[in-house]
Formats: C-alpha cells, sequence, structure tokens
C-alpha cells in the first residue's frame, strides 16, 4: 500500500497550476469547451479532483488529450467518449445515466415525492378538527392555583 | 402504522451501516480503480525503441499471435517502487521462463538506459512512451501497473502497483496460472 | 516524582466524585421542576405579543387556551409524582470515587511509559552540536578523501562508508565501499559490507550489483557471515528458499563458538523455514557448548516461542553455564575469550573484561604472532574505553 | 546502560519533563470520571436518589479539567517540539512558526480526537454549569448520555489512537506538518468545525434521555433550544471558514467543491438547521415532537458518520486522516451502538409521545414543516450522493464510479431553491391558520422588486444561464421578503420613528436573530451566484513587464524575487493592479517551497473589495520551451461579490448569536430568591 502511495505521487510534478498556458487553445471557442469538458473528467489519481483543476501528470496528458480532439473535430461527447472508453465510468464527474446508477439519479425525485406525500399526510392528520371545550369551573381553578403557586413573589 | 415508520430511521441505519462494514473490509483498496481493458483486446500503440538501447521497441502487433501469455510492465527510472519491482520481474523472466515486455513511461532515454544497465534488462522488447499517450491508452494511474496479455492480445490482468511483498507476489502468480502462464498449483 | 503528580491527579478525580457527599442541604431547591416556568411565560409572551399587535386577539385567545390546556396536565402530572427523593446510597458513591483512582493506576500500569522523560527540542543542543559535529567530520573525511591525489586511504574509505551507514545514507555508504572494492587489497568484509549498503539501499532489494558483492565476498572468505547471510537472503529472492536455510544452517553449523551474528542467523532461517515447512533451529543448538551438557529437548522447544527478555534470559543462562565450566577449567584460552565476547555482547561490560584479563593472562604464553593476540588486544581496548 | 543513567536525571528533572505521562495519566483519569458518570446519575434519576444525580455534575467538571490537562500537555510538547512524543514527531518540526506548533496539536488523527474529546466535555460541563433551568432529572439522564459518548471516544483515542505514545531515543527532528495545513484560517478551521460537530452531541443527549424519560414538551424543546443555536452557529462559522480557507489557499478560486468531508460536514448542518426550526414548533405549539427528536437524533449519528468517513478510509479524499481500517472499525461498533441504539430506543418510544397541536395547511406550522421536509430531502440527497461509490461498489463487486459536483450541482440545487422561496413567505404567516390573501398583498410588492432587481442585472451583466437569474431572483426574493417582514413588525413608515425605535426594541431578540440569519443566507446567495456565474479567468505565461487585463483591471506584471520564511522558501511575484490609469495596489502571491515536508503549496495575493475579488496565484512554468523561458505562469480571477459569502456567513452566525441571547431561552432559571421559593410544592 505505501509503495502504491509513493507511485501515485511520484506522478505529481512540481507543484504547478492546474490548466498551464501552454496547453491552452488559441481558439478561444474550443479553449472555452475544453474547459468545460475538463470539468467532467475526474483525475483518475487524485482524490475527487477534475482534471481542469488537478495538477497530476496524468490530469495534464489528458487535457492535452481533450484538445487534440478537439481540434480534431471531435464534438464533447466524443471527446468524453474517447475518455471513458478507457478509464471507464471512474473517470466521469457526472454518473453516467444506467441501470447502475438509476438509483442514484433518482434518489432526489423519490426523496422529494417521499416528502410531499410525508407533508400531505402530516397536513391532513393536523387539520382535524379539534374538540375545543371550554374548561370547567374546577379546571379553571386549577389553572389559576397553579399559575398563583408558580408567580415568583419577590416583587 | 406509527409503530411501523419509527423503525424506518433504524432500519436504514442499518443497511448503511452494512455497507460501511463491507467498505472496511481490509482487502479492499477505495483508491484501486477497475481497468475497463480486463477482457478487451489490448489497445493500439505503437512505440519506438528507447534510443540507445539495443532492445527494439513494442506495438500492439507485438502482444498478438504469441505462443503464451505475457506480461507487459509499465516502469520508469524515477519511479522508486519500479526498482524494488525490478528484481522480481527479472527472477520471472529467468526462473519462470516469462515473456516480458517493458512501456518506459514518460522516461528520459539516457536515465532509462543508465537505470537498465545498473539493475539489468529483463526486457524482451521496450516501447519509449515520452509522450505519455500510449499510458492513456492503457488506462494508467500510476506507475508501476502491470498487466497480463493473453495469446490473441487479450488484457487478462492488471495489477496496480509494484508487484512486491509475498501478497502482491502470490497475487500476481496467481493471475499468471489462472492465464496459464505459469502451471497451476506451482505456489502453494 | 512522576508518581507523586499522578496521585494528586488521582486525589482531584476522586474529590470530583466524592463532592456531592458534602453539602446536603442545598439540594432540594434545585429539584424544582421549571416547567411551570416556562408555561408561565409562553403566557406572558401571548398577553405581549397582543398588547403589541403581532396577533390578534382571537389568535391570543386560541393560544391561551392551548398553554392552559398544557398547565392542567402538567399540574396534574405533578399533583400525580409524589414519589419521595431519597438521598440515601453514599456508599455507591464512595465506592465510585475509590474506583476512579483505580481505574487509572491500572490502565496506566498496563498501558503507560513513566520512563521516558519529556526532552524538549531547546533541551537537545548537545544531542544537535554531536550529529553537527559526527556530519561535520564525515564531511571533511570526504573532502580529505576525494581530494587526496592517490585516491585516499582504504581505511578512511572504510570508516566513511560505516559512517554512511549508521547514518542511514546507504547509497553513499555503498559509493564509500565500491571504491575500497575496487582496490586489490578489498577483502571479504569490505565485498559484505558493499553488499549489505547496496541492500539497504534498495529497501531489501538485492540487485544484481549486490549480487557481484556477495560472490566477490565468498570467493574471498567462504566463512563469511555477514556474506553468507545475504548470499542467503539473495538466494531466498530468487526463489532458492531451501537452498537459503541450507546455507544458513551449514554456517551455523561451522561456527564453532557463540557469535553475537549467531541470532540473527538463527531468526533468519527459522522466519524462512517457515515457508518450506522446516522444523525451527534453535541458536541453543550452536550456542558454545563444547564440553557442557547439551540442552535439553525440552529446552530447545522452550526456546523456540521466546520474547526478546526471555531469549536474553535464555543465553545468559547458556552463558552462565560456559563461565561454570571455566571455573573448573581456568586454562581454556578460546573459553575465556567466547565468554569475554558474549558478554560483550550482552552489555555486561565488567564482566567481560574480566574474562578477556583471564584470557590474556593465558595468551602472554602463547606465540607472539598468535593472532589472537590482535584480536584480544582490541577487544580489551574496545571494553576499556 | 548509559542511557539509562542519563533518563533517571530527566526524570528527576524540570517537571515539564513528564508532561506526557502526565497528560496520558490525565485521560486515564478522565475515562474513569466518565465510566463512573456514565452510569451513576442516570440510575439515580430512575431512583430519584438526589445524591447520585448530584454526582454529575461534579464529574462533568473533573472530565473537562482532565481532558484539558491532557490537551495542554499535548500542546506543551508541541510548543517545546518534544519528539519523544510519536504524534509531535509525526506532525511537527522544530522550524515550524510557532503558530503551527501550537495548531499541530489538533492537526493530526489523535490529537484532532482530543480535540473533539474536549469539546465534547466541555458541552457536558457547559450543561452541567448553565442549565440550572433544567429539571435534575433530565440533566442526570443527558449527562450520563453524554458521558457514553465520552467513553467511547476516551477508549477510542487511549485504545486505537493515543497521542501519548512515545518514541525513545527521540529522533533528530520531526516530520512536519501538511504546509498546505500551515494556515491561520485552517489552524482555527477544525476547532470552530468541531464546535459545531461535537455540539450536536449535547442536544443528542437531551433527546435521548427526553426518550428515556418518556416526556417531550414544549419546556424540553426550549432547555435544548440554545444549546442547538449555540452548536449550530459553531458549525456555520467552521465551514464557512473552511470554504474561506479552500478560496485563498488551494489557489484555485473555488469555495466549494463536494468533496466528501466537505459533503459530510455539511449534512449535519442541513439537519440542524432542520432541527432549530422544527424546535419552534415544539416549543411553541407541542407539536412535530417525535420528528424534533428524530432530527437530534440524526444530526448527532451526521457528525458521526462525518468523523468515521474522515478517519476510516472509507472513501477517498482530499482530506482525509491516515487510512487504519482498526480504527475504522473501532469507529462504525462506535457508530452501530450510539445511532443504532437510539433510533432503535426511537423507534420504541417515539409511537407512544402525544400528538400536538393542530394546525392548517396554510400556517406558520406548515410553513416549517416544508422547511424541515426540504432540508431533510437534501441532506438525503447529499448523503446519497456522498456514499452512492461505495453502494455501487459494494453492490458490482468492485467496480468503481465518480459522484462528482456536476451531480451535487444538478441535484442539490433544485431541492433548495423552493426553500428559499418558501423563507421569503414563512415569517409572514401566523400560528395555526395564516390569512393567506392578507400574506401575498403584502408580498407582491416584494415580488415585484425581485423581478425588476433581475432584470437590472441582466441588463448590465452580459448573458449567464437561466438558473442563475432564477436563482438570483429568489436570492433578491428572500432578502426583500425578509426586510419587509421586519419593517413591517416594527411598523417602520407607519408612524414616527421614535415608535418604530421602541418597537424594535421590545421586539424578542430571537425576532431580529431570524431575520438577520435569513438576510444572511440572501446575502451569501448573492456571493455564490456572482462568483460562479460571472467570474472570469486569465491563465498565460508572463514575462516581466507584461500587461494583463481583466474584469476592468489593468495589472502588470514586474517580476518575481525569491523570499526565505521560517520554514520554507518562495517565489514571490509582484503584481501591480491599476484600474483606467490610476494605481490601486500591488499584490505578491508566492509559490512556497517546504524542504522538509517536500512539498509546494501556492499562496495566493487577493486584492478584496465588496464588488468582488482579484485574485492572482503563480507557478513557474513546468515546460522548459525557448519560447516561454524565463516566464512565469499567471493565474489571474475575477471573482464578482464572492465576499457576499463570508458576509451571508457572518450575518448567519450572528443571527444565531441574537437568537441565543434572547431572554426566554433563560427562563426558570433560578435568580437566586426565586429559586428558594420554587421549593418543590407540597402538595
Amino acid at each position: 500500500m505505501r509503495h502504491v502511495i509513493i507511485a501515485l505521487f511520484l506522478l505529481l510534478p512540481v507543484m504547478a497550476f492546474a490548466v498551464e498556458p501552454d496547453e491552452m487553445l488559441q481558439d478561444l471557442v474550443l479553449e472555452e469547451r475544453a474547459r468545460v469538458i475538463s470539468k467532467e473528467l475526474r483525475c483518475v489519481v487524485c482524490q475527487n479532483q477534475d482534471i481542469d483543476s488537478s495538477n497530476a501528470g496524468v490530469a495534464r496528458d489528458l487535457r492535452i488529450l481533450v484538445r487534440e480532439r478537439l481540434v480534431a473535430g471531435d464534438s464533447d461527447e466524443e471527446v468524453i467518449a474517447f475518455i471513458h472508453a478507457r478509464y471507464g465510468d471512474y473517470v466521469l464527474m457526472r454518473p453516467p445515466f444506467n441501470a447502475s446508477t438509476l438509483a442514484l439519479w433518482l434518489a432526489p425525485f423519490v426523496l422529494a415525492v417521499v416528502s410531499l406525500l410525508a407533508g400531505w399526510a402530516i397536513i391532513l392528520r393536523s387539520r382535524r378538527k379539534g374538540v375545543v371545550a371550554d374548561f370547567s369551573e374546577v379546571e379553571e381553578a386549577e389553572i389559576a392555583r397553579f399559575i398563583d403557586i408558580n408567580t415568583p413573589k419577590d416583587n | 402504522m406509527g409503530r411501523i415508520l419509527a423503525f424506518i430511521p433504524l432500519a436504514i441505519a442499518a443497511v448503511f451501516g452494512g455497507f460501511f462494514l463491507w467498505g472496511l473490509n481490509p482487502d479492499r483498496d477505495p483508491n484501486n480503480i477497475p481497468s475497463v481493458l480486463i477482457s478487451q483486446p489490448a489497445p493500439q500503440f505503437d512505440l519506438a525503441a528507447i534510443e540507445g538501447l539495443e532492445t527494439p521497441g513494442l506495438s500492439r502487433a507485438d502482444l498478438v499471435d504469441n505462443a503464451g501469455p505475457v506480461i507487459v510492465n509499465v516502469f520508469a527510472s524515477w519511479c522508486v517502487p519500479c526498482r524494488a519491482e525490478h528484481g522480481i520481474l527479472t527472477q520471472m523472466v529467468e526462473k519462470d521462463g516469462l515473456r516480458l515486455f517493458g512501456i518506459n513511461y514518460k522516461d528520459k532515454p539516457e536515465d532509462a538506459t543508465k537505470w537498465l544497465a545498473e539493475l539489468g534488462n529483463p526486457y524482451e522488447r521496450i516501447g519509449s512512451d515520452l509522450s505519455g499517450r500510449a499510458g492513456i491508452e492503457w488506462g494508467l494511474s500510476g506507475v508501476p501497473e502491470t498487466f497480463i496479455v493473453g495469446p490473441d492480445g487479450t488484457v487478462l490482468f492488471r495489477y496496480v502497483g509494484p508487484v512486491v511483498g509475498d501478497e502482491a507476489i502470490a497475487r500476481f502468480r496467481e493471475a499468471l496460472e489462472q492465464a496459464g502462464a505459469l502451471p497451476r498449483g506451482q505456489n502453494g | 516524582m512522576i508518581w507523586l503528580v499522578f496521585a494528586a491527579l488521582s486525589t482531584i478525580g476522586l474529590l470530583f466524585v466524592g463532592l456531592p457527599l458534602r453539602r446536603r442541604s442545598e439540594m432540594t431547591s434545585v429539584m424544582a421542576d421549571t416547567t411551570p416556568a416556562v408555561l408561565l411565560d409562553q403566557l406572558d409572551e401571548v398577553k405581549r405579543d397582543l398588547e403589541r399587535g403581532v396577533i390578534s386577539g382571537a389568535e391570543a385567545t386560541a393560544a391561551e387556551q392551548e398553554i392552559k390546556r398544557r398547565i392542567l396536565m402538567q399540574s396534574r402530572k405533578t399533583a400525580q409524582a409524589t414519589k419521595e427523593l431519597t438521598s440515601g446510597g453514599r456508599f455507591a458513591i464512595v465506592l465510585s470515587a475509590m474506583f476512579v483512582p483505580a481505574f487509572a493506576f491500572g490502565y496506566y500500569a498496563v498501558m503507560g511509559s513513566p520512563e521516558i522523560p519529556g526532552i524538549a527540542f531547546s533541551e537537545r543542543t548537545a544531542e544537535r552540536q554531536e550529529t553537527a559535529k559526527v556530519a561535520d567530520l564525515t564531511n571533511q573525511l570526504y573532502d580529505r578523501l576525494t581530494t587526496d591525489p592517490s585516491g585516499g586511504p582504504s581505511e578512511g574509505w572504510m570508516l566513511l562508508g560505516q559512517t554512511y551507514s549508521r547514518m542511514g545514507r546507504f547509497a553513499d555508504a555503498a559509493e564509500a565501499f565500491g571504491i575500497v572494492a575496487k582496490r586489490p587489497e578489498a577483502t571479504s568484509a569490505v565485498f559484505s559490507m558493499l553488499a549489505e549498503a547496496l541492500i539497504s539501499a534498495e529497501q531489501g532489494v538485492v540487485t544484481p550489483a549486490a549480487v557481484t558483492a556477495i560472490e566477490h565476498a565468498m570467493e574471498l572468505d567462504p566463512s563469511n557471515p555477514a556474506a553468507v547471510f545475504y548470499k542467503a537472503v539473495a538466494l531466498r529472492q530468487k526463489g532458492d528458499i531451501a537452498q537459503a536455510h541450507d546455507l544458513l544452517v551449514r554456517r551455523l553449523n561451522n561456527a564453532d563458538s557463540f557469535y553475537p551474528w549467531m541470532e540473527s542467523f538463527v531468526a533468519e532461517a527459522n522466519r524462512i523455514g517457515t515457508e518450506i515447512g522446516r522444523a525451527p533451529i534453535s541458536l541453543a543448538n550452536f550456542a558454545p557448548m563444547v564440553n557442557a551438557p547439551g540442552p535439553t529437548q525440552e529446552d530447545i522447544e522452550n526456546a523456540q516461542d521466546l520474547t526478546v527478555e526471555e531469549r536474553q534470559a535464555f543465553i545468559m543462562s547458556m552463558v552462565e553455564r560456559l563461565a561454570a565450566r571455566l571455573q573448573d577449567e581456568p586454562d581454556d584460552l578460546d573459553g575465556w575469550m567466547r565468554l569475554g565476547n558474549a558478554y560483550s555482547v550482552l552489555g555486561d561490560r565488567e564482566q567481560a573484561i574480566v574474562a578477556l584479563e583471564r584470557a590474556e593472562i593465558l595468551l602472554s604464553e602463547a606465540p607472539q604472532n598468535d593472532p589472537r593476540r590482535q584480536t584480544l588486544k582490541e577487544a580489551l581496548a574496545r571494553m576499556r574505553q | 546502560m548509559v542511557r539509562t543513567a542519563q533518563s533517571g536525571e530527566f526524570i528527576e528533572g524540570v517537571d515539564d519533563q513528564m508532561t506526557p505521562e502526565v497528560g496520558h495519566f490525565a485521560l486515564a483519569l478522565a475515562l474513569a470520571l466518565a465510566l463512573v458518570q456514565s452510569v451513576l446519575p442516570i440510575l439515580g434519576a430512575k431512583r430519584r436518589n438526589i445524591l447520585w444525580m448530584q454526582s454529575a455534575r461534579w464529574s462533568a467538571f473533573g472530565q473537562v479539567l482532565f481532558v484539558t490537562v491532557a490537551f495542554l500537555a499535548l500542546m506543551q510538547a508541541f510548543i517545546t517540539s518534544d519528539f519523544t512524543v510519536k504524534n509531535v514527531v509525526e506532525n511537527s518540526n522544530s522550524l515550524k512558526p510557532m503558530l503551527y506548533k501550537v495548531a499541530g496539536t489538533w492537526g493530526s488523527h489523535e490529537g484532532s480526537l482530543l480535540l473533539w474529546t474536549l469539546i465534547l466535555t466541555v458541552f457536558g460541563a457547559a450543561v452541567a454549569l448553565f442549565g440550572s433551568n433544567i429539571p435534575q432529572a433530565l440533566k442526570a439522564r443527558t449527562l450520563s448520555v453524554q458521558a457514553w459518548i465520552s467513553v467511547g471516544f476516551l477508549t477510542f483515542m487511549l485504545f486505537t489512537s493515543n497521542p501519548f505514545d512515545r518514541v525513545f531515543p527521540p529522533p533528530s527532528d520531526g516530520q512536519d506538518l501538511n504546509p498546505l495545513l500551515q494556515d491561520v484560517g485552517l489552524a482555527m478551521h477544525p476547532p470552530l468545525l468541531y464546535f459545531g460537530y461535537v455540539g450536536f452531541s449535547i442536544v443528542f443527549s437531551f433527546a435521548v434521555a427526553a426518550l428515556i424519560e418518556g416526556r417531550v414538551d414544549a419546556a424540553w424543546a426550549r432547555w435544548v433550544r440554545p444549546w442547538t443555536l449555540a452548536a449550530w452557529m459553531s458549525l456555520t462559522a467552521g465551514i464557512a471558514l473552511g470554504s474561506w480557507w479552500a478560496y485563498y489557499e488551494l489557489g484555485w478560486g473555488g469555495w466549494w467543491f463536494w468533496d466528501p468531508v466537505e459533503n459530510v460536514s455539511f449534512m449535519p448542518w442541513l439537519m440542524g438547521t432542520a432541527l432549530l426550526h422544527s424546535a419552534i414548533v415544539t416549543e411553541k405549539r407541542d407539536a412535530f415532537k417525535s420528528w424534533t427528536i428524530l432530527l437530534a437524533i440524526l444530526t448527532f449519528s451526521l457528525s458521526l458518520l462525518g468523523t468515521f468517513v474522515v478517519r476510516s478510509g472509507l472513501l477517498t479524499s482530499v482530506h482525509a486522516f491516515a487510512v487504519d481500517p482498526e480504527r475504522g472499525l473501532y469507529i462504525l461498533g462506535l457508530l452501530a451502538v450510539s445511532i443504532g441504539g437510539s433510533l432503535a430506543l426511537f423507534a420504541w418510544r417515539a409511537p407512544m409521545m402525544e400528538p400536538g397541536g393542530l394546525f392548517k395547511p396554510i400556517s406558520r406550522e406548515a410553513g416549517l414543516l416544508v422547511n424541515n421536509l426540504i432540508l431533510t430531502t437534501a441532506t438525503g440527497v447529499v448523503l446519497f450522493g456522498t456514499l452512492y461509490p461505495l453502494f455501487y461498489e459494494a453492490m458490482t463487486g468492485g467496480e468503481k464510479l465518480s459522484v462528482g459536483p456536476p451531480f451535487f450541482n444538478a441535484a442539490f440545487i433544485p431541492v433548495m431553491l423552493p426553500l428559499v422561496f418558501a423563507m421569503g413567505c414563512g415569517p409572514f404567516l401566523s400560528w395555526k391558520r395564516a390569512d393567506l390573501p392578507g400574506v401575498l398583498q403584502r408580498l407582491r410588492f416584494v415580488a415585484l422588486l425581485a423581478v425588476l432587481g433581475t432584470l437590472a442585472v441582466w441588463y448590465l451583466a452580459e448573458g449567464g444561464p437561466v438558473l442563475g437569474y432564477l436563482s438570483l431572483m429568489l436570492a433578491f426574493w428572500l432578502f426583500m421578503a425578509t426586510v419587509r417582514e421586519w419593517t413591517m413588525r416594527i411598523k417602520l413608515f407607519e408612524g414616527p420613528v421614535s415608535t418604530s425605535w421602541r418597537r424594535a426594541s421590545n421586539l424578542p431578540r430571537s425576532a431580529h436573530g431570524m431575520t438577520l440569519a435569513h438576510a444572511g443566507l440572501a446575502v451569501a446567495m448573492f456571493g455564490f451566484i456572482g462568483s460562479t456565474v460571472w467570474k472570469s479567468e486569465e491563465i498565460m505565461f508572463v514575462q516581466p513587464g507584461a500587461d494583463i487585463s481583466i474584469g476592468g483591471f489593468d495589472v502588470r506584471f514586474n517580476g518575481v524575487e525569491r523570499v526565505r520564511g521560517p520554514n520554507y522558501f518562495a517565489d514571490r511575484g509582484e503584481l501591480t493592479v491599476s484600474r483606467d490609469g490610476k494605481y490601486l495596489t500591488d499584490l505578491f502571491p508566492e509559490r512556497r517551497t517546504y524542504p522538509v515536508a517536500q512539498s509546494t503549496t501556492t499562496e495566493s495575493a487577493i486584492r478584496s473589495t465588496l464588488a468582488g475579488d482579484l485574485y492572482a496565484s503563480i507557478a513557474n512554468p513546468a515546460s522548459e520551451d525557448a519560447s516561454t523561458q524565463g516566464a512565469w505562469t499567471l493565474r489571474i480571477l475575477y471573482e464578482p461579490l464572492v465576499n457576499f459569502i463570508w458576509i451571508g456567513s457572518a450575518m448567519l452566525v450572528l443571527g444565531g448569536g441574537l437568537s441565543l441571547s434572547d431572554r426566554r431561552l433563560r427562563v426558570g432559571a433560578p435568580r437566586r430568591k426565586a429559586a428558594v421559593t420554587a421549593r418543590v410544592p407540597a402538595e
């Protein structure tokens, strides 16, 4: 395990910014697309970083690759698919929508529906007509005594 | 009804707890990323030899139509764990007669040459991947990584990190046995 | 001193539990339930809100009704809860108070390390200076050796290499030993030290360079224990565990007396022996039992699962047996030297000197060119430092 | 042999040479007290034994004393760089600046656990000290439950992660603390975050005690409220500080990354916020009782979950501590006992609670219900998203998946936006039954203003996503509605200012607190939106003398200078910022190298104004092309409105503080004389 960590660290060059000027494309539209795509791809050697903000060597290679594919005329989806084919689901920051991620993508909807149902049930239950009985004389007296006993008498 | 509802939080917590217990299983390495290449044909790549070294280069064509499974090891002279792994791979070549190919990842030719001269060169072919592009094709996440490729060019196994230590070697040898590169049961 | 502090702390801990035992009269007042106060305040609040016009009159009445209903409930609850408060249970408190120090000392006795002092970094100037001095001297030595037109004396390089090794700079150490190893006068020890440095530098992996060094060391002196040891390591890494094991055992068998390196040999042999199912061996089999009654089967079995301390004690008893035998055969020169060595390994300097001096007397009758003279002189000098 | 002689001398030497062991011993005493406290008071409450119940008070004080002694002992070891303590060796260095030596005390897993326990005991002692308005039996039970948690964490620390493990002989110097963590913001971040995290423990203890006692009512809700508020404030401040740290230390200019560790601190916050609101309903209307209890349990459970995730290596994260499955198992056991136990107790007792006051679909209660449901849903989304990679891996047998910011942004924001809308209306609604047309009438003007404000921004700014404008409109809506509600309460503009002033000062402080906090959220939202939607960025190679223009500023790069710090050296860039030819300021971004820890950090330089931050950071070129020889990589960002995030967060915290200072929360506290008269009435 320790060795693996060493190995991973060795892939990190001297700290640099994530996106380097020499990687960037002259074409501003393509560059903008590249930045957007980069935020969708995970740096596989880092922990929860997209390749756009990672300074690992592999991330840099992937960024250059993304730009090369864009220059070659790929669409955004094709670029992502190209990298997805090599690194698998793990590389996608936005999990793909398929059978095994159905639960994840549906979770917000399911939770929202459950919440709505629960809220509705609670409100239904709470609007029942309560018995608004007045207090009897004995009860009034008891309340008055309670208030009297418990009122601070130091003033 | 209320009684059943009151149990729901406990039930959910129990399910979560079960997953956590599974997640703590010591064999699980949260940093390990499975390869999409397993059971897939080895990727297309064509790498020239390391400049100044007699060992020839490596391309996908060299990984198909072999008599038996071969090992593809990604290494670099700047990678400390690669040194540790080197002896073990050498031994597999010398003692078990396995065929070993190398991809020299992002390494200066002169460094790689010096490194191999110092530690010995067990590789049959070495491709020099200066740009790291072949590494991407292989879905590389770090160095070293070692693959077992079947005779038809199918990737059978991938090991991330150095094959060092009894446990790692045992795992690797088991994969070699399954691939048919080693006779079964030899490793006790 | 430290136990005094612990005792004081424990007393405080004990008091913290025991304190409720004092002061008894004030307690009942604290027992008042403050729920009524909260309810009354809520009533007040409705009144205030009404005055401020935040709520309408109807809202205020409804809210008041609700709070009054709670008051009613609370009032009945209070009426029901007539169960008397008790204030006994003093014994449980005393017992709990005693438990606190007892538990703390019990835990600490097992887990604490009272023998280790805390040392602030600023108090360690002497040590730092020492380290700096060693580093400085090492650098000086290195400079002298490298600027020496004749390449520097081998002794110098060896000293440098050993210093580097001790500092953990194995690659540098290997370089220093490597220079001597290229010279014609290189002994087996030079090569084995080189091998050791090379292997340490690679974190235990035997590289081809290390193998070459081991081979050279073995050629020059097949009995060099260090060479044999690393040869075994190399064999084991190549997968020839059986051969490695045999090699270690053979060397142990060839030893004529107890040497400090034997322990690591036995440990290594047992470590790799388990992999191929060899029976464990015991140091006792090879310890200096020339004429003494050998260890019983029971001894051997016991020795196998000993802790470090127990093993130390075990060796000690072996040494004592040797010492006892020498009382009967005081003319055994080799025996005295072995005993001296053994004591020095065990760290008993005075005993070692005594034994070596006995050997020195016996040795004075030996011829001048007896190699043991030199060994003894060195050993004595080392002990008397 | 020589060594023993020396250590003998040391032991008889100066006092502080034994502090590490004193710390260790003090922890053992704290554990002993916690054990006593976890049994005696709760038994006392059951048997109505006053002595036993009373013992909770002093053992709670004792615990805090001994844990403090241990904490100070560890701190002393860090300050003096005592490398006989393993934890100091691993996390400090003699060259480290004093501030970070002190902060190193809680920088590691062991030290932070000690801090955790310290705060845990502080909250217990605080209840013992200030909770004089809480009935004795409830207090005794609460403190016992708190002591159970103490026992759990003290044993965890002593048996798996002892901060006082020793090394002898000491190494010549220590390894350094991760330089990324050597920062003022971060030094203060964990203590605050833990105050929040751990503060919820006392609320949890109150909930469990109430379940054991079988009594939850308006009074209970009122006793618990100040503790909830205090914990919530700290957590808010802690999260805000952490995000501020990430913003200026990591050099990317981002302030939230949906990292698992961020998420696990965010979830207790969301739940805690729900709890805060649900407790109001319980207090005022005696309703939502089992729900409030459940929220109290869940909030602290999520805090524990956070601790578990950070320390077990279950998920990969930038911030996680060293991975250790054994520790993970121990915490999982702790989780199982505490969360499982409390939820089981809940399942058993909750159905027995009496139903509370009734209300109509349009009412303050319903509004707070909406708040609770949305916050719970949002928590669920974050929880599920954070843990899904683990679930996925378990279900598929080893396949991996990433759930990153794109998912959270897509799932979380749409869930939360309706809450912002509801927040605008909620305070206008009266209890039980609200007058909907009246409320709508009052809010018509607010809605109009929100639309106008958004249109104005749309006109001024150059485009942006629809979701951005929708969020902006809601932020305007929330801000205006909150202000409108406040002016209505104090009848501002409806009479003389003096009357309004008098009304304002008569208003309970908690009302002002709510207004401030709600407005704070709106302000923070402006920050979130501005710095996300209208952020601009320039990354380039620059030679000295180069000019860059960004966000209306002109930046000139003057070159780079090598400077030295106490335990690092740095390349410091010099930038001159001007606008329309007028000099504004100089910026000095640094790239620091820490030789001992062998790592590098970027120190960004920021020109902060209310309108936005000009944010510069520097690194040298990674490639060595001839064309870029001598050039430096410069990254300049313009982040509009970003400071509103921290201002809004500060308003949230202050709002909580105002609420906390409300005198109603202390009703029932004996006012010395009153205490005597409030003697148990002799029936």
